[in-house]
């Protein structure tokens, strides 16, 4: 890292994205600011295990909200580690299966602090970013529920 | 102050935004005056541990002071990423 | 995951790449894989950190050993967390500052698993795939000594 | 046998590949010989913990055994990724 520091990129939007476009664009960003070690993460719409076949899911967010928390949790990411540039890009409004759904990218100096980094970014947004996301299938319609998993997930990051 | 409502609480208490006067001093004494105005917030705040609040956009405990506060929101636990 | 293991991916080439186009064209394929979690690592060409201007770097490699010691990598990772499809690529000979190097991509059912993989990926190849950087400096040239940290990292991976 | 060298063993010893005619049984006995051929390779062998060995392909011990082999090759630690 060449000591070039820059504020995180939040982009929060309902239109579908494409990973390797935000990847390459983030890439040549990261190359300038002497980053060597890259990490990203993407989610995409799965189909729900089990019988059901899944037509679309929908996620409301919280205008607003939404930009100052993902602003603080990848804030909170520089200030643990030393990465920069950092990215959050996250969708609401209605995604088809297979579509990406949100996408996390880190750089560093370091390969362990872009990956510790871009892993606590995903274990503070599942949990601490407002959005839900609603299922609809075959067979009605039914909100996510949050998973004991994740808000566990988050004591593996407390400075204790 | 505004209160808002998300996902499966907005959908039972049936709006996504009101104005709401009131003299409650904590998140919990709102709860309370909400709760015992009809069936559709009795039910939406039935279970506190299946809410989270938002507090003017950060996130709260239910024995925050509202004290200067613009907006209040309500919401099951987050689910993105 | 829909249960489709695919075998990994392993590409030891020359030409420069962009990390974008393999992380599209990754997607599409884990994607169809039924995967919802996607972790990429991408290495790029630093300039050395101090007094000296990195001209370019070479990198040497053991053609036939590599691709093997990949694969061999690459299925350990797959038999360990459940992640398919996962790719490696790498590349050898000459390239300049701010080019990328290498890459790995995991894709899982779970973001935990998809993380582990590609960070076990990165610590294996760095100690265990027969490459061997140069750097070739204003000052000179000189093979990268390994890392004792590097070393280190693998006993994270420890199955005691 | 095939005995490859890389890296800065290659440029020590100055040919990347030679066919070597040996009745060692293990690496170490190669090493050995090899050390006692000329200056240069002397030098190229004089630290083993700088050095690391592949044995048909496979990272493998100085004490293996060369029953069968038909490439070793010697390099210094990985500096991949």
């Amino acid at each position: 890292m060449s000591g070039k520091r820059s504020a995180p990129e939040i982009r929060v939007q309902p239109a579908p994205f494409d990973p390797g476009a935000v990847l390459s664009e983030f890439t040549a960003k990261a190359a300038l600011a002497g980053a060597g070690a890259l990490v990203s993460f993407t989610g995409l719409v799965r189909d729900i295990p089990g019988a059901e076949t899944l037509d679309h899911m929908e996620i409301e967010h919280y205008p607003g909200m939404t930009e100052s928390a993902l602003t603080s949790i990848a804030e909170e990411a520089m200030t643990r580690w030393a990465v920069s540039p950092v990215l959050i890009l996250h969708r609401f409004g209605t995604m088809r299966p297979e579509e990406p759904i949100m996408m996390v990218a880190t750089a560093s100096a370091h390969r362990q602090d872009a990956f510790l980094a871009a892993d606590f970014l995903m274990d503070y947004l599942k949990s601490r970013a407002p959005f839900w996301k609603k299922e609809v299938t075959t067979g009605g319609t039914a909100w996510v529920a949050a998973k004991d998993s994740d808000e566990h997930a988050l004591k593996r990051w407390s400075e204790d | 102050m505004d209160v808002l409502y998300f996902a499966w609480v907005r959908e039972r208490i049936g709006v996504p935004k009101e104005r709401v006067q009131t003299s409650a001093a904590t998140v919990q004494e709102l709860v309370a005056e909400l709760r015992g105005r009809e069936e559709r917030y009795a039910l939406a705040f039935a279970d506190l541990d299946a809410l989270r609040v938002a507090v003017d956009q950060e996130l709260s405990e239910f024995d925050a002071s509202l004290a200067g506060v613009r907006e209040v929101a309500f919401f099951p636990p987050m689910t993105g990423g």
